[in-house]
């Protein structure tokens, strides 16, 4: 057995491999496929103050090597979290589990914080600030740099344990976007979260989604990811959660040399559902048949 | 919610056959599946492929019949996905996940009138085979052309064929609910024709479940792409459903 | 048969169909496997005043539905266009040829459209703003919007016949750049050019492109690509082709309708070369079929 | 650059076999392509697969063979694309692209040394069949593992195993040139051994050309994807390669 621990900054886990906000449910609805005990961490679908409808349907597209999703954030709100999804997931010692908050406004984020801030349940709290399925919040906060610093400070000030910032490539600069979320007290940075992207319908001549704009996600997008955790990594020593595409074991060899600590699966979930601990499984036996140890996953000049 | 365990398979293709344009019968070999799966509940198909970089989401088809250690999908050619099904054949393994979502209720000593609509019927199948013992049951195949026909080799199923006979749901089922003094409708089909038998349903004073269809990335309550109003606000037609008390909806 | 012809302001075509600067060489390339008279427009490769010899290979990865290329702009120079390409094209009378510019500066491409104003087998010119794929020039570009500004107009002042201005969608506004491209003289936008991306080897652990960065293109970008269509089209009048991803009759419908007016093939090009022709062919088809003409394949709501 | 049409053709499999590990031979029915092609050019391969969305490049193989409409290619599994090819059966339709590329020259009457390093033979055969008659020809196909040795039943090609015999070429092409008296060497292989067999003819004053590989997107010479360095700058390994007089490039 290679030693998979890892470490990302507060946050240990027993092995890099992480699924991704709102493609891994609450954890409990991939029980009958995968032992979630085996899992470095799961994060939870992204929780607001109150329960949230989401958008119209249809909210899923296929495309080349990806989908797109217009869920728009439908959950049911922090106190259901708290009272339905962290019981259920109370068994699994050895499983971090993140918990995701995505408010519409800072003050919806700081409110959301300072409740998961007493859940033993939570090991670290990850700011959804790259959704691009809602009209308040979401993406947009990422085009503001001044509120992301606000954002981010404020729920530093709420919340004590290891704080994640989720970002979106499609921002403006997001080295730029890196060093203010650092700045304002981001322990982790998750890149990268669904890109903006459209689909049309021929039949009717509409566009496929109600809202127009939905986020793309899957292997197409991977080149991208991989560029994104190379500009950050390249600019900054904070651990990085590598997110986009992730489809194989060579995927995840690519995101943890390219300069990510660990590695979220995200649409493969639904495609192959014991995906994440079949990597765990193949990451191993890669580091034991190549004698090579987590760390020297880097990238060589 | 079913508590059922779902589970992925490999299964063997054991039949692949074309009964009318379009539409083809798949046999798998199954053994956990076919065992556990009750009529209205679906299972997802990955689509066979030697290249992983299609990495295509699974497709949901409803459970067309079970037996022991057989599992039989009836489907339709729309796409990419269920074009590359038809050349599946003899002894090719695909991978199924199931049982999935909810089934139709166990009714007994009923009229019951199971109505589906073109690949409506695929569900119903099976459900009728479960239910024949203890109800009295008319059960109608609605296609829009004659080369939908489905040869079935059972008498019990009567198909209507629009381009024939008339369209038939809208204006001959308050009609039929009347003169069969049906007193439940299982059903499942393109959303207006299912909207339409609820009407009926509704204003005839009997009950009916409707099977229904959504944009699937998951199939197990996982990625909430699923939802369709009802009138108790979005509900998962993967996990809530597919199948729903039209009451619940209209 | 449909009506086809395809007004680009002043640019007429036979069709909508294009091929993709870059993907199609200089035309003749092809002429094994289509009959280039019946094309509506082909782009040639980027030309630059000298010739260029382009990166170091590997130049070309595969990735999920799409490709990565680091050509980095190689050409023989514009002396070599006019003397050996552009007379190969004398004898179709029917296709249009969009000589494609991509200076390193501004006065490179200034000099680039006064040498081609006077090319009469060119029928327009597109000014590439957007390559990742070299140094100076390209895609750095399209971040400084004063520069956007001063080398189109400069180019318009140079060049009489139209002028296409090709864009990129990884840019911090495209529709802040496409307005800005407009003001300074640019009559039709293509877009996009291929997004920026990065691909790992992960035997050597390096970067698999010596640049690191290189160019993502084909289906699974094409998500991408229709939002940026869909920004520009739902904000200005100008004509726009439509490029990313473009692989089946499907395709050309969902960017005809989302705004594009007409549409370009780049890497299925290299899948299929037949399949500018095959694509008018549908085009035709589908128009006759459902009783429609391409004015009608617009946006409904 | 060969001026030869290049088409797409639709070929039936006539037979898939595995040779050794990892090793195919693919047998294609082909009226054009066959008949056009010469030693050293290649041809484009669809991977077949009835998911569009898969959108993979073609894959280049040299020309193994080429009989009376039949063409044949030799083949290493390396990635998901020869993998799927291996799932080719008799009667499948493959989409090829050809005759790409420039051929190995023709030589008469000269003492010539045809030397493959792992897949690198492919080629080679075809070659050798051709220019057996008119010259006095050595042909070493040189693999790493005993695994990999291909059971030809040609008697002509001998077969060198590094882990049996010994790395042979970097230390024994100098010898052999001079025992064997070798005018010319026609080789095919990773670059390393094609580095080293092209000093080795540059040393014993004789020619040598050398069969190349590179990334490509077309495979006609408009992506410019497929570059290498020679002494006179970046060159084409699809239109002004694969062969190319090695002491153009070292
Ligand atoms: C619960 C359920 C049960 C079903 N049972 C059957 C059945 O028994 N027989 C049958 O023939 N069909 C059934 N369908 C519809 C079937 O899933 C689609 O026809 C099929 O997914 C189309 O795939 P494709 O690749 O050929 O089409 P494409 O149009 O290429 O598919 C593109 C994407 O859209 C999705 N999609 C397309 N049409 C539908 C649809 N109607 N419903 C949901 N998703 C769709 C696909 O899954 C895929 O993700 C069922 C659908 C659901 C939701
Ligand atoms: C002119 C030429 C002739 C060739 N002839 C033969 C032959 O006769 N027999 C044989 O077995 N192989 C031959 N090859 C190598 C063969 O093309 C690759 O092994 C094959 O493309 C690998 O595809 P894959 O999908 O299995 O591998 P993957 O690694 O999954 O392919 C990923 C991508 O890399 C490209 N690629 C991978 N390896 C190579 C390579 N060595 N050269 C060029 N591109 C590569 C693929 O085409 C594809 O685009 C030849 C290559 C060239 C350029
Ligand atoms: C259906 C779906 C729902 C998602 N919901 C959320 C969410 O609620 N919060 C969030 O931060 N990211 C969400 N994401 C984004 C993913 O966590 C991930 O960042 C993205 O999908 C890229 O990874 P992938 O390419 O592996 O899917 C969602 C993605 C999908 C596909
Ligand atoms: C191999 C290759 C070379 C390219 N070279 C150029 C170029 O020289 N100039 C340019 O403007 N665009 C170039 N492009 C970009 C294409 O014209 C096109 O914008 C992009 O590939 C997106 O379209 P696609 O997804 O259909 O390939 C190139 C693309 C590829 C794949
Ligand atoms: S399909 Fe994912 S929740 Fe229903
Ligand atoms: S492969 Fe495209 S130029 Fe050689």
């Amino acid at each position: 057995m290679a030693e998979l621990k890892t470490k990302l900054g507060r946050l240990e886990l027993q092995n890099p491999i992480v699924t991704a906000s709102g493609t891994f449910g609450y954890g409990t609805e991939f029980t009958d496929f995968v032992d979630l005990d085996r899992i470095g961490a799961i994060t939870l679908k992204s929780v607001t103050m109150e329960a949230k409808i989401g958008n119209i349907p249809p909210r899923i597209a296929e495309t080349p090597s990806g989908m797109m999703n217009s869920i728009g954030l439908e959950n049911n709100g922090i106190q259901d979290l708290i009272k339905r999804r962290l019981p259920a997931l109370e068994g699994y010692k050895n499983l971090k589990v993140i918990a995701n908050i995505a408010g519409h406004s800072i003050e919806e984020n700081i409110e959301c914080a300072r409740i998961l801030e007493k859940e033993k349940r939570v090991d670290a709290l990850e700011l959804n600030i790259s959704c691009p399925n809602v009209a308040a919040g979401g993406l947009s906060f990422c085009f503001d740099l001044p509120v992301v610093e606000k954002l981010i400070s404020k729920v530093r000030d709420e919340y004590s344990g290891p704080l994640i910032v989720k970002l979106s490539a499609s921002v403006p600069d997001i080295v730029k976007l890196a060093e203010v979320s650092i700045k304002a007290g981001a322990e982790i940075l998750s890149l990268i979260n669904t890109i903006p992207a459209m689909e049309v319908d021929i039949t009717s001549r509409k566009l496929f989604f109600k809202r127009g704009v939905a986020g793309l996600s899957g292997p197409a997008i991977r080149p991208i990811a991989l560029k994104a955790i190379y500009d950050v990594a390249s600019h900054f020593k904070i651990p990085i959660i590598g997110i986009g595409g992730v489809s194989s074991i060579e995927d995840v060899l690519k995101f943890l040399i390219i300069g990510a600590d660990a590695v979220s699966i995200g649409m493969m979930n639904f495609i192959n559902p014991k995906i994440a601990e079949t990597l765990i499984d193949e990451l191993d036996e890669y580091l034991n048949t190549n004698k090579l140890t987590l760390a020297e996953l880097t990238l060589q000049s | 919610m079913s508590d059922a365990t779902k589970i992925i398979e490999i299964s063997d293709v054991i039949k692949s056959k074309q009964l009318a344009k379009d539409t083809f019968l798949l046999v798998l070999n199954s053994s956990h599946i076919s065992s556990m799966a009750t009529p209205g509940q679906f299972v997802n198909i990955s689509i066979q492929t030697k290249l992983p970089s299609a990495n295509m989401l699974k497709r949901p088809f409803g459970v067309h019949n079970c037996g022991k250690n057989k599992l039989e999908i009836l489907y339709k050619v729309k796409g990419e996905g269920t074009n590359a099904m038809t050349s599946l054949a003899v002894g090719d393994k695909v991978e199924v996940m199931g049982p999935l979502g909810n089934r139709f209720s166990i009714c007994k000593n009923k009229k019951v009138l199971i109505i589906g609509g073109g690949m409506g019927i695929a569900p119903l199948y099976f459900l009728y085979n479960q239910l024949k013992e203890h109800n009295d049951i008319i059960m109608i195949h609605g296609v829009k052309t004659s080369d939908e026909v489905i040869p079935w080799t059972e008498s019990h199923i009567k198909t209507h064929v629009d381009d024939v006979e008339g369209y038939f749901v809208c204006e001959n089922i308050d009609k039929y609910i009347k003169k069969e003094k049906i007193q439940h409708i299982m059903a499942c089909g393109p959303i207006p024709m299912m909207k339409s038998i609820a009407e009926s349903a509704i204003k005839a004073g009997i009950t009916a479940e409707v099977s229904l269809e959504a944009r699937m990335a998951c199939g197990f309550g996982a990625c909430l792409g699923c939802v369709i109003n009802t009138k108790n606000g979005y509900k998962k037609v993967c996990t809530d459903g597919p199948v729903f008390n039209a009451s619940d909806i209209w």
